[in-house]
């Protein structure tokens, strides 16, 4: 663990703090550090830096590192932490900004997660629905995990949970319209 | 036309250096009006104002300018100088060509230049002056204070010490506020009783002491000097001139009611005193809770008593007194924990706040001292402290610093470990304030000699398991959530105003911030002054306090009251409002615009086409009006207008001005 | 909040900003001819009234004197009890007298001498503001300042500015010329 | 026209015994409930990780859909789908950002439709007599733990109940004759959400929630929601190897225990359906004297 050369990575990340408020309306600069969001979020075990390391790396300007880490995959997006900021923070609408700028950035740790959004996004696009097991085949796929999940598959099948072939709505096309109306609108193209 | 004379002063070197005085008094000679001018060097010395004074005689002036320093340095020297030769004060002007001119400006034309400009606005202003009055108000010297906490018996003390007649309020039957339901003090670990019960038999055994409990106020009205207050003092059921406070009645009385004073955790009857020491220590029957009074059976209290004491009939009684002054002492209550739903939301026994523990604590509480926890009795082995509950926090609407909890969880940290020593303390802070004399020595001995364990994170949650608590933080310097098993959580619950003291402060017209704290004058230079005169503040009631501080307040409270008290009559302002009742539609537009609740409206019979009618027209109180001006500009009709600062004079001051 | 709502903050709220409102700003150019009122030498200099609050910026502007900092001849102070006292009457008398700018000073918002007066007059500025840009008067031309009594450099740089901002926005002529 | 009803995607696939419970249930109870015509996927686990605007854009079109078709609520029952939706209604209430929704969405939007959980409708709309009246097999003696999860609760904007202990399913098991046991647990996350992309993670927090429902003596955990469903019943048995005990909890919907306390067929509520065996308990209940 190197030094942190403080007034370098603080100054250097203006922009960082600004987008986030101007954009995501977030406003790290509320967060005093008490850390009530931590000690509730069920999935801090499972970060390397909890969701209050994460804001204090942003107020510290350590922004690749926070983009980068593995720990805003891992949040569950329960929101637990946002009920309970006493300074309203809203640190779970934090890390899911983080999540869309590690993916801006071309950061993402997580492959998997990215992966996941991908394909449930794309099914929704294509069928106007979510098909849970064509999603789950192909993350198992392209994550090259190939039996993840799979235990479960007969039980499910018997249960009538499961189900091969995709339906689609009536009016897929109004639903793809939306996807290319926000890429519009944000200046992409696909 | 008035006759104007015209002054210029020199001021040494220090205004003739840059501005050439003697043709800024050659201009002012060719001035309409203006019948006299001169310059001198030093025009606030003595032979300088010996000059003014017989120019005034010699050229029979109505009024003059004085062209010279600040005014806020010596307009009182200029005015007094007129007085003395029988010049109403207030027709005098002086304008600043020292501080505004010669002193900021090099350029000795443009200097010269600038000044003649001040000195014609002078002129013009002067022109339009008219004579003031100040009004003076009667005082009555007796004070009122509200409020019979530590504060409230402070501030009546050293009134009543100055030697005038004080009436001690306060709402609850016995005075002591929340100081008499702590156990022992930071940062000396007195006992609260032995130290406050001395100055309770004190402040009620003073002679120009009238103690009033068991009442509250209603209305205020009047104004500084002739405060008229209504006050209700509530049924008591006893007859405290033949009650001797003997005890029988209570030993007697069959019903039982959660104690307030023991925060719940104990019992007291229907007939009651709050706690042993209580002043006056003769009992009230609390009525929604006595059976005679609610359904007409038992009357065990009236047959037992042996002085026939006993009143069920008795009836709230109305009285309203004057007062000259008013101190308000009305102190905080602790903040409601049920907000924190994550915290139990009140619902778990054994998550208590701060004054719960006070009473555990405490040798004559509900356990006689000993440390047993709500729920089964056990004694605790871990307890956890939880700071900054209701305070520092934005989402629960208490922004601000408790100030006393960082002291009172030392203290009680301290306290458990010395009555268990196998027990252990664990406490989330997420900053440790301990800005009072031997405050921070008393935090560390909590720390190095009492095993407190300080922990910096704020909790998540508290829940319960078994008989068990689960309190999960975080340990911000570690760096990791943490978790801890207590048999025993203190929510160091923090302060909030009373929860009526909007009302009181709207019935007594001061200001109040956007939680329910009242509003000093000045948060540095007027700290126990409100912006309504006549009306101080003590305690907590002003914001989180601790003793020290509240009894300093009270102190100094009583000091600005007993300084009104000493005077006869008060002067007032004469520089103020005047509503010109002609002009006044009476759309109240000044009334709510008014800072100090200085203008009411009030009906004006006129003959109108010889038919008596009535119309409302706003007046000043003369006694309350401050002289800020907001009215002058709210006012659509025109009719409001200000002495010294008329809208007129200051017309004339921008003419003047532009007029080149 | 979700993390989808926005923030709150109305467009009604951001309307009144202050300064630039989005009117048309109806000045003279700056080449105008020089009005002779206002010249020193034959020169037009920038001539400024400002109101004074006698707690704040009167005390603020004394300071400045006792500490014989250096400033612009350019602005002459009326002295008030407050800046609630300022009456916009008081303002448009100086704009139709000829004054090329006009400045309303006070103590900081929260610190006013009678607890509320200088809330009001920030209400009251921002309304006047827009009434004057809306009259032909350029916004630079009318201001209001916090000014506390122990900010003397603050005053000096206000007037310095001030007296900089108005010069090349030439003479206020604007109402001189509707006047009889 | 009363209520759209928005089943979303689970309802037929991993939250059918959901879906079956819940469609009985309204028959049973002759609601004014009917399915929304052509609605599409809210986007719920994944939308929001991308975009903030798709992510209320998607179920906006659905509360044009019901708008049209002349509902005045939209009754949700995953608790995934409710979050998402009731994000779009508040942020239609801003002009602003309705503006935004509906060119993106092509449709227009009123602002006015409102979104509600189907638990709060069961428990608010229907009054207690006629719920009471409905009653044949009370569920006398069974502990439940009520499990809300996090989204019908938080955040705070969109919350159908209080987020750290809401009462609502506890109001209406108890109206069902069963005991709700007190537990800290009602809102933890379940790690719903991770249970695809980090199962080791998903897993673990399911097992933290088991076990406090078990600590606290249920016989049972109660959901409104298909994503937790899937999670403490599926996983079950993982997170009984995770804490090396066994927990044996049937995971019931409410519906479920709705349908069966009004005397509906097991089959007819999915009730077989379940990872967790579900029937025994619910038979082993006493029968109330008939009467
Ligand atoms: C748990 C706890 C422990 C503490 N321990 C310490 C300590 O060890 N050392 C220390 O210095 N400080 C301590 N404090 C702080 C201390 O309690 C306060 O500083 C002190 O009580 C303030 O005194 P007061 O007179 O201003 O107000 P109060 O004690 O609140 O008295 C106000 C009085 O006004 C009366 N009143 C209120 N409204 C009205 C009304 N409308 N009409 C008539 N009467 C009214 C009330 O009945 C009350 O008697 C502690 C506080 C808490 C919560
Ligand atoms: C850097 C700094 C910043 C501060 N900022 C703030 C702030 O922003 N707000 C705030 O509220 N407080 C502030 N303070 C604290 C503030 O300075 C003090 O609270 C305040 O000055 C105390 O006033 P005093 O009258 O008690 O003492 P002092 O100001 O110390 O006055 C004591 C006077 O007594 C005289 N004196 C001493 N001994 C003798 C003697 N034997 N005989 C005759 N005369 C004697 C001294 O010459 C002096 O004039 C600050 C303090 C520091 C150090
Ligand atoms: S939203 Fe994410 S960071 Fe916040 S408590 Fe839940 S899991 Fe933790
Ligand atoms: S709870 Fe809020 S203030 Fe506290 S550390 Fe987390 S984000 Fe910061
Ligand atoms: S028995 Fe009578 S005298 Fe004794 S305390 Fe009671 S009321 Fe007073
Ligand atoms: S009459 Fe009331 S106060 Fe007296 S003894 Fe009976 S219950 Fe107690
Ligand atoms: S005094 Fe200490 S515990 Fe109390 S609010 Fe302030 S910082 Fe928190
Ligand atoms: S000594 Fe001064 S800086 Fe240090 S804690 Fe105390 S008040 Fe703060
Ligand atoms: S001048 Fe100020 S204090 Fe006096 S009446 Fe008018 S508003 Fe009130
Ligand atoms: S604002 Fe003017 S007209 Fe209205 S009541 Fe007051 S003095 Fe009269």
């Amino acid at each position: 663990m190197g030094t942190v050369m403080v007034s370098t990575t603080v100054d250097n990340s203006e922009d960082f703090r600004r987008r986030l408020k101007e954009v995501y309306g977030i406003d790290t600069a509320l967060c005093y550090q008490c850390g009530k969001c931590a000690a509730g979020c069920p999935t801090a075990f499972a970060m390397e830096n909890t969701v209050r390391q994460l804001i204090r790396m942003i107020q510290m300007g350590l922004i690749r590192e926070v983009l980068s880490s593995y720990s805003i995959w891992a949040c569950a997006a329960c929101e637990t932490c946002s009920v309970r900021c006493p300074r309203e923070v809203e640190p779970a609408r934090l890390m899911e900004s983080l999540r869309i700028e590690a993916q801006r950035a071309g950061l993402v740790s997580d492959k998997t997660s990215k992966t996941f959004h991908d394909l449930f996004l794309q099914s929704v696009e294509d069928h106007g629905l979510l098909h849970e097991v064509g999603m789950m085949a192909r993350l198992n796929v392209l994550t090259g995990n190939l039996f993840s999940n799979a235990e479960f598959g007969p039980a499910m099948l018997a249960q009538g949970k499961l189900h091969f072939l995709p339906k689609k709505i009536e009016n897929p096309e109004a639903v793809a319209r939306i996807f290319a109306n926000v890429r519009k609108k944000r200046g992409e193209i696909k | 036309m008035k006759r104007i004379g015209v002054f210029v002063c020199h001021c040494g070197s220090n205004i003739a250096h840059t501005v050439d005085c003697k043709q800024v008094a050659d201009e002012a000679a060719a001035m309409p009006g203006v019948v006299h001018a001169q310059e001198y060097k030093y025009m606030c010395s003595e032979p300088g104002q010996v000059l003014i004074q017989e120019a005034v005689k010699e050229h029979n002036l109505d009024g003059y300018v004085v062209t010279a320093c600040s005014p806020r340095m010596h307009e009182t020297t200029f005015r007094k100088c007129a007085g003395r030769c029988g010049l109403n004060p207030y027709m005098v002007e002086q304008v600043n060509i020292r501080e505004h001119c010669s002193w900021v400006h090099a350029d000795k034309e443009a200097g010269t230049e600038k000044a003649i400009d001040l000195m014609r606005m002078g002129v013009a202003k002067v022109l339009k002056n008219e004579p003031l009055k100040a009004a003076t108000i009667p005082m009555t010297k007796r004070a009122l204070v509200i409020g019979a906490g530590i504060a409230g018996i402070q501030a009546a003390l050293d009134i009543a010490d100055n030697g005038f007649p004080v009436t001690l309020l306060d709402r609850e039957h016995s005075i002591g506020g929340r100081m008499a339901q702590i156990d022992k003090t930071f940062p000396t670990l007195d006992c609260s009783a032995c130290i406050l019960t001395p100055k309770m038999v004190e402040v009620a055994q003073h002679p120009n002491v009238e103690l009033m409990t068991y009442a509250e106020v209603e209305s205020v009205g009047g104004f500084i000097g002739s405060f008229d207050v209504t006050i209700r003092k509530k049924a008591r059921y006893v007859d405290t001139k033949r009650c001797t406070g003997c005890g029988a009645c209570i030993q007697k009385c069959p019903s039982k009611v959660p104690s307030e004073f023991e925060m719940e955790m104990g019992p007291r009857k229907s007939i009651y005193v709050p706690f042993p020491q209580a002043v006056p220590n003769k009992p009230v029957i609390d009525a929604p809770h006595c059976r005679y009074l609610q359904t007409g059976k038992c009357g065990i209290c009236k047959k037992i008593c042996p002085t026939d004491a006993i009143r069920f009939d008795d009836q709230d009684e109305v009285v309203t007194e004057r007062f000259g002054t008013i101190v308000v002492a009305t102190g905080y209550q602790q903040f409601d924990i049920s907000a924190y739903e994550e915290y139990g939301g009140g619902r778990i026994p054994d998550v208590i706040t701060g004054m719960h523990l006070e009473r555990l604590l405490n040798a004559s509480g509900p356990t006689s001292g000993k440390i047993k926890r709500p729920s089964d009795g056990k004694e605790p082995k871990n307890i956890v402290f939880i700071k900054c509950v209701g305070s520092r926090d934005e989402a629960k609407n208490r922004p601000y610093c408790s100030k006393t909890c960082c002291m009172y969880v030392a203290k009680q940290a301290t306290l458990l470990k010395e009555k268990l020593p196998a027990s252990k303390s664990y406490i989330f802070y997420m900053d440790v304030r301990t800005g009072g004399k031997n405050y921070e020595e008393f935090y560390r001995r909590t720390q190095v000699d009492y095993d407190g364990h300080y922990i910096r994170g704020r909790v998540s949650k508290i829940f319960q398991v078994g008989d068990r608590l689960i309190v999960r933080g975080d340990d911000s310097l570690l760096g990791r959530p943490v978790e801890i098993e207590a048999d025993l959580v203190v929510l160091a619950a923090g302060m909030d105003p009373q929860h009526d003291a909007r009302e009181l402060a709207r019935t007594l017209g001061i200001a109040y911030d956007a939680h329910g704290w009242y509003t000093e004058a000045h948060p540095k230079l007027k700290p126990v002054e409100t912006q309504t005169g006549g009306i101080f503040l003590a305690g907590a009631c002003q914001g989180p306090k601790d003793i020290p501080d509240s009894v300093a307040q009270g102190s100094a409270a009583a000091v600005k009251a007993s300084a009104l008290l000493t005077k006869t009559e008060l002067t007032g302002e004469p520089m103020i409002a005047q509503c010109n009742e002609a002009m006044c539609s009476g759309c109240g537009l000044c009334v709510t615009i008014c800072p100090y609740k200085a203008i009411t409206r009030q009906p004006k019979q006129e003959r109108i086409h010889g038919k008596m009618r009535e119309r409302m027209v706003s007046t000043i109180n003369s006694g309350l009006c401050q002289g800020c001006g907001a009215c002058t500009v709210a006012c659509p009709s025109s009719a409001m207008n200000m002495g010294g600062f008329s809208d007129e004079q200051i017309m004339a001051e921008v003419d003047a001005l532009c007029q080149r | 909040m979700s993390a989808l709502s926005p923030k709150s903050g109305s467009p009604a709220d951001c309307a009144v900003t202050e300064g630039h409102v989005g009117l048309p700003v109806l000045d003279p150019p700056p080449t105008a001819a020089p009005d002779t009122g206002k010249t020193k030498n034959g020169e037009w200099q920038p001539y400024i009234v400002g109101f004074a609050c006698n707690w704040c910026t009167y005390a603020g502007a004394d300071l400045a004197g006792l500490s014989r900092m250096q400033y612009p001849p350019n602005m002459r102070l009326v002295r008030v009890p407050c800046s609630g006292r300022v009456n916009p009457q008081f303002v448009l008398r100086a704009f139709q007298k000829g004054a090329d700018a006009v400045l309303v000073a006070g103590c900081h918002p929260g610190d006013c001498h009678y607890g509320t007066g200088n809330y009001f007059t920030r209400r009251r500025f921002l309304l006047m503001q827009r009434l004057l840009t809306f009259m032909g008067v350029d916004p630079r031309r009318f201001q209001a300042r916090w000014i506390s009594g122990s900010e003397a450099p603050k005053f000096r740089d206000v007037v310095t500015e001030l007296t900089e901002q108005v010069r090349p926005l030439g003479p206020n002529r604007l109402w001189r010329e509707v006047e009889p | 026209m009363r209520y759209g009803y928005y089943p979303g995607c689970s309802l037929t696939g991993t939250g059918i015994e959901y879906g079956l419970s819940a469609d009985a249930v309204i028959r049973h109870l002759n609601m004014d409930m009917k399915e929304i015509r052509d609605w599409n996927c809210c986007g719920a686990s994944s939308a929001h990780n991308h975009d903030p605007l798709l992510s209320i854009a998607l179920p906006a079109r659905n509360l044009a859909l019901a708008e049209q078709q002349g509902f005045r609520e939209v009754a949700v029952p995953c608790a995934a789908c409710y979050q998402r939706i009731k994000a779009a209604e508040v942020a239609a209430r801003d002009p602003l950002k309705r503006r935004e929704m509906e060119e993106v969405i092509e449709e227009e939007l009123s602002g006015a439709i409102v979104a509600r959980s189907l638990l709060e409708i069961m428990v608010h709309d229907i009054d207690d007599s006629a719920l009471a009246a409905q009653i044949r097999r009370p569920l006398q003696g069974l502990k439940v733990a009520c499990y809300y999860g996090c989204l019908l609760v938080k955040p705070r904007a969109i919350a159908m109940d209080e987020a750290e202990n809401p009462m609502t399913m506890d109001h209406l098991m108890e109206r069902l004759g069963a005991t709700p046991v007190e537990w800290g647990y009602k809102t933890e996350c379940c790690g719903g959400s991770l249970t695809l992309t980090r199962p080791d993670t998903g897993v673990q927090m399911t097992a933290e929630v088991l076990k406090y429902a078990k600590l606290a003596g249920a016989d049972c955990v109660v959901t409104p929601c298909p994503l937790c469903t899937s999670n403490l019943d599926m996983r079950q048995g993982t997170a009984e190897k995770k804490l090396g005990r066994s927990l044996g909890l049937p995971i019931y919907y409410f519906t479920e225990l709705m349908g069966f306390a009004f005397g509906l067929p097991m089959k007819t509520l999915g009730l077989d359906r379940h990872f967790v065996e579900a029937t025994g308990l619910l038979q082993s209940l006493p029968v109330p004297a008939s009467g």
